[in-house]
């Protein structure tokens, strides 16, 4: 056998070996975990109503709920929930175009004048339609989303289960949306400060000594900022001429810049917590082993520490996620939050707060607003909790 | 001692929790007043002269009064509503008008009294007055003066060369505080030496109109003569080595000796000549530019109140309303004030008309949450809430406790003429036709507001208002349509700008709605928070901008003079010499008819022309507990303390 | 000695910070649109020229930041542009007492309310105390306390007729606000403290104490607290800045005179000088709170270094 | 003899520790003091010692892995000075020299599998590479130290403590490294896996040339790989020589007392000696002696052991001590 023969067995050999392996996979500690998770009932039915919040957050546009932003104060305004069938007029008004549509095709060629003034009506009507009434000229996504509901349910709403507002809008479709905005501030703001939190923290951690002082010192300074007053500046600061025309050029909402400001306060304690586990895996000996294979700084961090600490982090995480949803409820209440027609649970739940008195209370207004909101950061706790347990390197080794 | 502290930190903590408790529940209360009310908000100051706003008019027409005061008087209207009228039930038990209407001449009670036995005097008047007009009071209201003869030229240091003047020297008795003046030297001005270049810039604020006065370095050469004896000296009211002053002074080449230039304080038209005067203790006159029918209202009206000079003097502009230092003349006095929480009131017994106020004490609170402010009220700890929450008005109208009548004021839209559609009167008279003001009216704000079909509301004492057109669609299209936007079609999105309180964004969505769903207009909305939101407005970044006005007194002019071109006021871009015209003719017509004439002419216009877009007229929402007696529905919503009294039989708890 | 130099050291980076912040917060104020003297009724410019003039705002900004720094340093806030017959001092001296006792208040409800309930949930772990406490805990934390505030006056002011709706000066006034204040922050002190005694008692030591015959009741207080009290104390300093946020609120739903109020308005109606003075009273303040944590806890904690 | 593969020179390594809660600040802890030695490429070197007599910290020296500490002396690698280099320079060499850790448990990051353990120092100097796929290159070293490479998808915690020092040497040698520090390598594992780890890295040895410093408190086990051994006693060398050498006839006091105290791999050889008690604990290290810092647990101390300090013969048994210097 020469050479080449040798290794070209051996290829053969190890390349079979390989193949094999791919049969045999490992459990990882994150599989661990989850397999423990799965046994916690609590955090399980936590995840199940945290997954169904979020999917029907993200399928709202294709359920047949009403307008969220269409007020009908004649005759709708503070109706108790209700069982009343309410339907839309889009068919109709699509039926109506079509006519139109007909018709002009028929006046085509034939008359004129007739043809061009239905062209130029059914284009109104396009600028008209209700789609963008009552959705309030939503994006390319929503609208595909909208049109496929009304392909399904066609015009049938569900009746206002939740009552309607002051407006005579449907609570019902109002949380549902705006469980969109609010889980939207509460996952991309946290997921900015689990960003920043995480790698200030595991640098601060891992580089130690003046460095962190330095890094520490400064977060310490941040946490002695009253940050509510710097929002408010901020957001009044992103509102002025100059600084907002730019920013919309560039498709930026002051929405998105209220996410990452918000992501941005709260990525300190997520710092801290990052950088105590870094410190206490620092001195682990894979970290040294790390170094000596030549790893750089970085990859050790980003390699090796911080997915060694993500566990933490995600605990940290369900609680952050109800802390910025609280903080934008907070904000609302303050008049600071989104702005219309845009809706967050902040915002429904600040409305009905106001109509509380004893006069009478328009119960409904606060309650499923309220009930959505809380079920949300109870389900987030308790999840946490899980994985908490879940993760728990005591329990693992018992 | 470390390890001491480790073991008993637990019951440490435990002290120190409980002694804070301790020392937080054991802060001081007060008695409950006789009469509690919810002014709104916290008063951003008492003194009369700096003083703006509704909450803050109700506090000082407590503890000061005027010469005049205006007061619900006559019969109810249709709509239940008491005219006031400006009387001389105050400081003047008299006063008489020239008969070209331009010489006021009151007469000052003789038992009028100030709080500290003192007698309020003519003199007081014309010191207020002037310390009011004076430019470093910097009062707001300053311009209900300038119907005054001079009163402008004094407020606006605008000095002619050959104007009288009068010079303050830089020797103030207590220095950081305006009064006592220092040495005051009266004489004339002859000479006014200001840099020559760049007289295109100073051009605009030379004569003080825009500027504030006379900015910049500035020498006054100015002419004394005592008795047969002429000097002249030179002063300037900027440091004498200031460079600038300093060329200005090389650079002269004028027949004036400007060696002994004299730094000085102010120097400004001579108050002697404007036409404020004391001409007794008890005889006060003031002689106007031009008739002014309603300026008894002026009058009337709070930042005209006085002030007790010996008491300023010592205290100083910031301490002298402070409870226990504060002098006052009207029927309470000050007795204590806890910021953002209360002002306490008790009645003045020095107060001329003493025996006929009947609330001992009463509390202002400054709550600013609508709900709240109910909730205080229902639960008795309120006796009157000025803002009840609009949600629960059609609930708590049916109640007898509930007093709501229209008001001079109007919730209007300003459209900013200067963006394109919006330069279109046709588009911006479309835009109001396709607002349904009515549902507005009866499912938002809910309070019996009235649609508005003019800016100035009905109700005025002579004066019929124009008409901006009905709630019409049709006729909306087709003045889209004629502005050549058919359907709506090639306009561009509007956006509503307004600021984030009240139900000013339900509005706006119901706005927005109306004109998406009738004329195919797309609309965002923008809300600001109202610091944001005030500036926005004046440097004009808007398109369409929620606004709102409050007559400050009963006169279509304080409603029509805002609109003139480059009013302050305006900010709407709109201009029109055919307007400014107008309300400067009316300035000076002394026949009533025709001057409504003229103002009905004007205001139409304005409807034509559409650079505002009213919505609806304001009304007075007020929850008065039943036992108060006194409390009048009126057509500017004011509620004078010392008329109210409490019906003890009448008392439902 | 050493706390010495850590005090020390700590105030050091506490001029530091309240430096920092005072630049910010000042440039950025002055970059935001709308000044203090803006109005619903435009002001003449004559008038605004004045204003200005009083409050030094026409000065190059240069000069009104060293003015104004030098002026702090002295603990001169200088007047209130919005409130003008009062000095910042005069009003932050009103108002901070008040917000003081609030918080005090909410702070003593929370962890007396939180730290009880977390130890009978430890003690009688997987009991119907437990559970109902600790669904109560998590209750609180997901309600944001206006909510509460809404619920809480209509049950206990209009149906009990307990308290009354709002105010400020006698004890029925504050237990509400302070409630609501506290309720969030007991829910996590109950949720803390009740894993900290669980994974003290769950040691060797505490079973070797039971073995010694110690009464259950002075080993949970003894053993078992001093390890509830460590996760607790650490979490003190993140509460207190949220019960400093948290008042914000409650003082507007109770019409308490506090500082929170004063912070708010004076950021919205552009007071810079109120505004400048709440901020960093607020920022002395959790600053102060911070490092007596930090204190506290490397006293219970003798692991603990001081940095 | 040819250039030694690693030179160590009069290497100090002292560290400050930090304060803790409110005590007075410790005093310096010198815990390399001054040592000296050479490794031959393919050879071993055997460090024994109590622990805290500053064995690991040699190693982590080695390996400039020592961090802030205070650290003087020379170290040549293959002929290049390395204790003077920044991270990023010492990098390059690092694929010279490897280490295998102690604790098989800690010193494999839990989250990576075995072939990404493996795989990383691969890639990180770019060598290794078969037939231009890493995966096989991590499979032929699987089998190399003895594990069945089918589990390379396997996570460190699903392998008992043995398999996972194997996969420690399989990572060390990734990178074709000349010399590999074992630092207490086999001291976490039972006796008999203790056994067949050595084995594997004499056979390692043997296959790829590579040289050891192995660290290591079991002088049993040192004595079993190592072509010479140093005894160390509080951070410093007191006795060096060829390992059959120092096993047959210590020299210096210390290493008597531990031989006599070691388990016993040879009966008839030790019968000769007689039992050495240590009397009194092991100083600590904080401390700077003038004299012999032994003397005092010392069964042979002479009156100026205490006062004059003993340096290391100059011999192929080098021996510091005073009974063997010319006094």
């Amino acid at each position: 056998m020469s050479i080449s023969d040798h290794q070209a067995s051996e290829l053969e050999r190890l390349t079979k070996i390989l193949r094999e392996a791919h049969d045999v996979q490992g459990v990882s500690l994150w599989a661990d975990g989850w397999k423990r998770l799965k046994r916690n009932r609590a955090a399980m039915t936590s995840l199940w109503i945290l997954g169904v919040i979020v999917t029907l957050a993200l399928l709202t546009p294709m359920l047949p709920l009403q307008s969220p932003i269409f007020q009908d104060v004649k005759n709708r305004e503070l109706l108790p929930p209700q069982w009343d069938s309410f339907s839309l007029d889009i068919q109709a008004y699509d039926r109506e175009t079509t006519d139109l549509e007909k018709q002009s095709s028929a006046a085509q060629g034939r008359d004129k004048e007739e043809y061009t003034r239905l062209v130029s009506l059914i284009a109104a009507r396009e600028q008209t339609h209700p789609i963008k009434l009552y959705w309030n000229n939503p994006g390319t996504l929503v609208t595909w989303m909208i049109q496929l509901r009304m392909a399904i349910f066609g015009d049938y709403c569900i009746p206002s289960i939740f009552g309607t507002d002051k407006l005579g809008r449907d609570v019902l479709s109002r949380v549902f949306w705006g469980s969109r905005v609010s889980l939207a501030c509460g996952f991309i703001a946290t997921f900015v400060s689990l960003i920043i939190g995480v790698s200030y923290g595991a640098i601060s951690g891992y580089l130690g000594g003046r460095v962190d002082n330095i890094m520490m010192r400064i977060v310490d300074v941040f946490y002695s900022i009253p940050f509510i007053f710097i929002v408010i500046f901020i957001m009044s600061f992103l509102s002025s001429p100059g600084i907002r025309e730019p920013l919309q050029e560039n498709g930026i909402e002051q929405i998105h810049v209220f996410f990452l400001l918000i992501g941005a306060i709260y990525w300190l304690t997520m710092a801290r917590v990052v950088r105590g586990q870094v410190i206490s895996l620092k001195n682990d000996q894979f970290i040294e082993a790390a170094k000596t294979i030549g790893a750089t700084r970085m990859q050790i961090v980003f390699r090796h520490l911080v997915p060694n600490v993500m566990g933490i982090v995600i605990v940290y995480l369900t609680l952050t996620i109800p802390a910025v949803i609280r903080f934008e409820a907070f904000l609302s209440f303050l008049g600071m939050g989104v702005n219309a027609p845009d809706i967050s649970w902040g915002l429904l739940v600040n409305e009905g707060v106001q109509v509380i008195t004893v006069v009478k209370s328009y119960w409904w207004m606060i309650a499923f607003s309220g009930m959505a909101l809380a079920m949300t950061l109870f389900a987030l706790n308790f999840l946490g909790d899980g994985v908490r347990d879940a993760l728990d390197p005591k329990l693992k080794n018992k | 001692m470390v390890r001491l502290l480790r073991k008993y930190f637990p019951f440490l903590l435990i002290l120190i929790a409980g002694l804070s408790v301790v020392w937080a529940v054991n802060l001081g209360t007060l008695p409950p007043a006789e009469f509690v009310f919810n002014n709104g908000t916290e008063v951003k100051t008492i003194d009369p002269a700096k003083a703006t706003g509704v909450p803050e008019g109700r506090v000082i027409n407590a503890l000061y009064e005027g010469l005049l005061r205006s007061v619900p008087d006559g019969d109810p209207d249709e709509l239940g509503r008491t005219p006031t009228k400006p009387k001389a039930v105050a400081m003047a038990d008299s006063y008489q008008v020239s008969e070209d209407g331009t010489v006021y001449t009151f007469h000052i009670r003789e038992n009028a009294k100030w709080s500290n036995g003192d007698s309020v005097t003519a003199e007081d008047f014309a010191w207020s007055w002037m310390r009011f007009l004076h430019p470093e009071t910097a009062s707001e209201y300053n311009y209900q003066l300038f119907y005054a003869k001079n009163g402008s030229k004094f407020a606006l240091v605008d000095l002619d060369e050959g104007d009288p003047v009068e010079i303050e020297m830089k020797d103030r008795p207590v220095t950081g505080q305006m009064f006592p003046r220092g040495t005051v030297r009266r004489g004339k001005l002859v000479s006014l030496i200001r840099p020559a270049p760049d007289r295109e810039h100073a051009g605009d604020d030379s004569h003080g109109h825009g500027g504030g006065g006379i900015s910049g370095p500035a020498i006054f050469v100015v002419e004394f003569r005592q008795g047969e004896e002429i000097s002249t000296a030179a002063f300037t009211i900027q440091d004498i080595d200031n460079p600038e002053i300093q060329t200005l002074v090389s650079s002269y080449q004028g027949e004036f000796d400007l060696t002994g230039l004299i730094s000085v304080e102010h120097v400004l038209f001579d108050f002697e000549h404007v036409g404020i005067k004391a001409n007794s203790p008890h005889e006060f006159e003031v002689t106007l530019n031009s008739p002014t029918p309603y300026f008894p209202e002026l009058v009337a009206f709070y930042p005209l109140h006085p002030v007790h000079r010996g008491n300023l003097e010592e205290h100083g502009d910031r301490e002298f309303s402070k409870p226990g230092k504060i002098v006052s003349n009207g029927p309470f006095l000050l007795k204590e004030r806890r910021i953002r929480d209360r002002l306490r009131l008790v009645k003045n017994d020095t107060y001329w008309n003493a025996e006929n106020v009947h609330l001992n004490s009463v509390d202002v609170l400054a709550i600013q949450s609508e709900t709240t402010s109910l909730n205080m009220y229902l639960n008795g700890q309120l006796d009157w809430d000025t803002k009840p929450p609009n949600t629960l008005i059609p609930l708590l109208k049916e109640r007898d406790d509930f007093v709501s009548t229209p008001f001079l004021a109007c919730y209007f839209y300003r459209v900013n003429t200067s963006k394109p559609p919006l330069d279109n009167p046709l588009v911006r008279k479309a835009l109001n036709m396709a607002i349904d003001k009515q549902t507005i009216v009866d499912s938002v704000v809910k309070g019996g507001q009235v649609p508005a079909r003019s800016f100035v509301p009905p109700g005025m004492n002579g004066y019929q208002s124009a008409y901006c057109g009905q709630y019409d669609v049709e006729q909306a299209k087709r003045l889209l349509a004629a502005a050549g936007y058919p359907n709506g079609q090639g306009l561009p999105t509007i956006e509503i700008l307004y600021n984030t309180a009240d139900s000013h964004r339900d509005i706006a969505e119901v706005i927005q709605q109306d004109w998406k769903k009738n004329l195919g207009v797309d609309v965002t909305l923008r809300n600001l928070e109202w610091g944001t939101f005030l500036d926005t407005l004046r440097i004009g970044d808007y398109m369409v901008s929620r606004s709102g006005w409050i007559g400050d007194y009963a006169d279509p002019n304080t409603f029509l003079d805002m609109f003139v071109t480059d009013g302050p006021n305006n900010q709407t871009k709109w201009s029109s010499a055919f307007y400014d015209d107008g309300i400067e003719k009316a300035k000076y017509e002394s026949d009533p008819l025709k001057r409504m004439a003229i103002f009905k002419e004007m205001e139409q216009t304005l409807m034509d022309e559409q650079p505002i877009i009213p919505i609806y007229f304001y009304v007075s929402l007020n929850m008065v507990n039943t036992r108060i007696k006194g409390f009048t529905a009126n057509l500017q919503d004011v509620h004078p303390l010392h008329l109210l009294s409490i019906d003890s039989e009448g008392s439902e708890d | 000695m050493q706390v010495l130099t850590f005090l020390l050291k700590r105030f050091g980076w506490m001029i530091v910070t309240v430096w920092i912040v005072f630049t910010v917060s000042f440039f950025l104020m002055r970059q935001i649109p709308g000044g203090p003297f803006n109005g619903e009724r435009v002001l003449s410019e004559a008038v605004r020229a004045r204003l200005e003039a009083r409050y030094n705002l026409d000065a190059p900004i240069s000069e009104q930041y060293f003015t104004h720094l030098w002026n702090t340093v002295q603990l001169d806030f200088g007047p209130s542009f919005k409130m003008q017959d009062f000095t910042v001092n005069e009003v932050l001296a009103q108002g901070f007492p008040v917000s003081a006792a609030l918080g005090i208040l909410g702070m003593v409800f929370a962890i007396s309310i939180g730290m009880t309930s977390g130890i009978v949930s430890a003690v009688r772990r997987n009991s119907a105390y437990d559970y109902s406490f600790m669904l109560l805990a998590t209750l609180g934390i997901a309600i944001p306390n206006f909510v509460l505030a809404a619920l809480l006056i209509v049950v206990f002011v209009f149906n009990l007729q307990m308290f009354p709706a709002a105010g400020w000066g006698d004890i029925s006034q504050i237990i509400l606000p302070a409630f609501c204040l506290g309720a969030p922050f007991a829910g996590y002190i109950a949720r803390l403290t009740r894993t900290g005694m669980l994974e003290v008692l769950g040691n060797d030591y505490i079973r070797t104490a039971y073995a010694k015959g110690l009464s259950p009741r002075t080993v949970v207080l003894k053993h078992g607290l001093r390890g509830a009290l460590l996760p607790v104390v650490s979490y003190l300093g993140p509460a207190i800045a949220g019960i400093l946020t948290g008042s914000l609120v409650l003082e507007r739903i109770f019409v308490i005179p506090g500082m929170g109020s004063h912070f708010i308005e004076a950021a919205i109606q552009r007071d810079y000088t109120l505004a400048m003075g709440a901020l960093l009273t607020y920022t002395v303040l959790l600053f102060v709170m911070n490092t007596l944590v930090d204190l506290a806890y490397s006293i219970i904690d003798p692991r603990v270094q001081l940095e | 003899m040819t250039t030694p593969l690693l030179q160590v020179k009069d290497l100090k390594v002292h560290f400050k520790p930090p304060r803790r809660g409110f005590g007075k600040p410790a005093p310096v802890i010198r815990a390399v003091d001054g040592i000296s030695f050479d490794v031959q490429p393919g050879q071993t070197l055997g460090l024994v010692g109590e622990s805290g007599c500053g064995k690991s910290t040699t190693a982590r020296a080695i390996l400039n892995l020592t961090g802030n500490a205070y650290r003087e002396g020379m170290i040549y690698l293959g002929g290049t000075r390395i204790d003077q280099l920044s991270e990023r320079r010492m990098r390059p060499h690092r694929a010279n020299a490897q280490m295998v850790f102690q604790d098989p448990f800690a010193s494999l990051n839990p989250r990576m599998t075995v072939a990404k353990i493996i795989r990383e120092p691969m890639r990180n100097f770019d060598v290794g590479k078969f037939d231009s796929d890493e995966r096989l290159e991590v499979v032929r070293l699987m089998e190399l130290v003895g594990i069945n490479p089918r589990y390379m998808n396997r996570y460190p915690h699903e392998f008992s403590g043995g398999q996972r020092q194997r996969i420690g040497i399989a990572r060390a040698l990734a990178v074709n490294p000349k010399l590999i520090v074992c630092d207490e390598a086999v001291s976490a594992l039972d006796v008999s896996i203790q056994a067949q780890v050595i084995n594997l890295l004499m056979d390692l040895q043997q296959k790829l040339g590579v040289a050891y410093v192995f660290i290591s408190h079991d002088l049993a086990v040192v004595r079993h790989i190592a072509h010479r051994v140093g005894v160390m006693y509080l951070g410093r060398i007191v006795e060096l020589a060829d390992a059959d050498e120092l096993y047959r006839s210590p020299r210096h006091p210390y290493t008597k007392a531990l031989l006599s105290a070691a388990p016993v791999p040879d009966p008839e050889q030790n019968v000769s000696q007689k039992r050495v008690k240590l009397e009194g604990e092991v100083p600590s290290p904080d401390i700077e002696y003038a004299g012999c810092p032994f003397a005092e647990r010392c069964p042979d101390v002479l009156p100026h052991c205490q006062a004059v300090r003993p340096q290391l013969s100059d011999e192929v048994h080098q021996v510091s001590c005073l009974l063997y210097e010319d006094y």
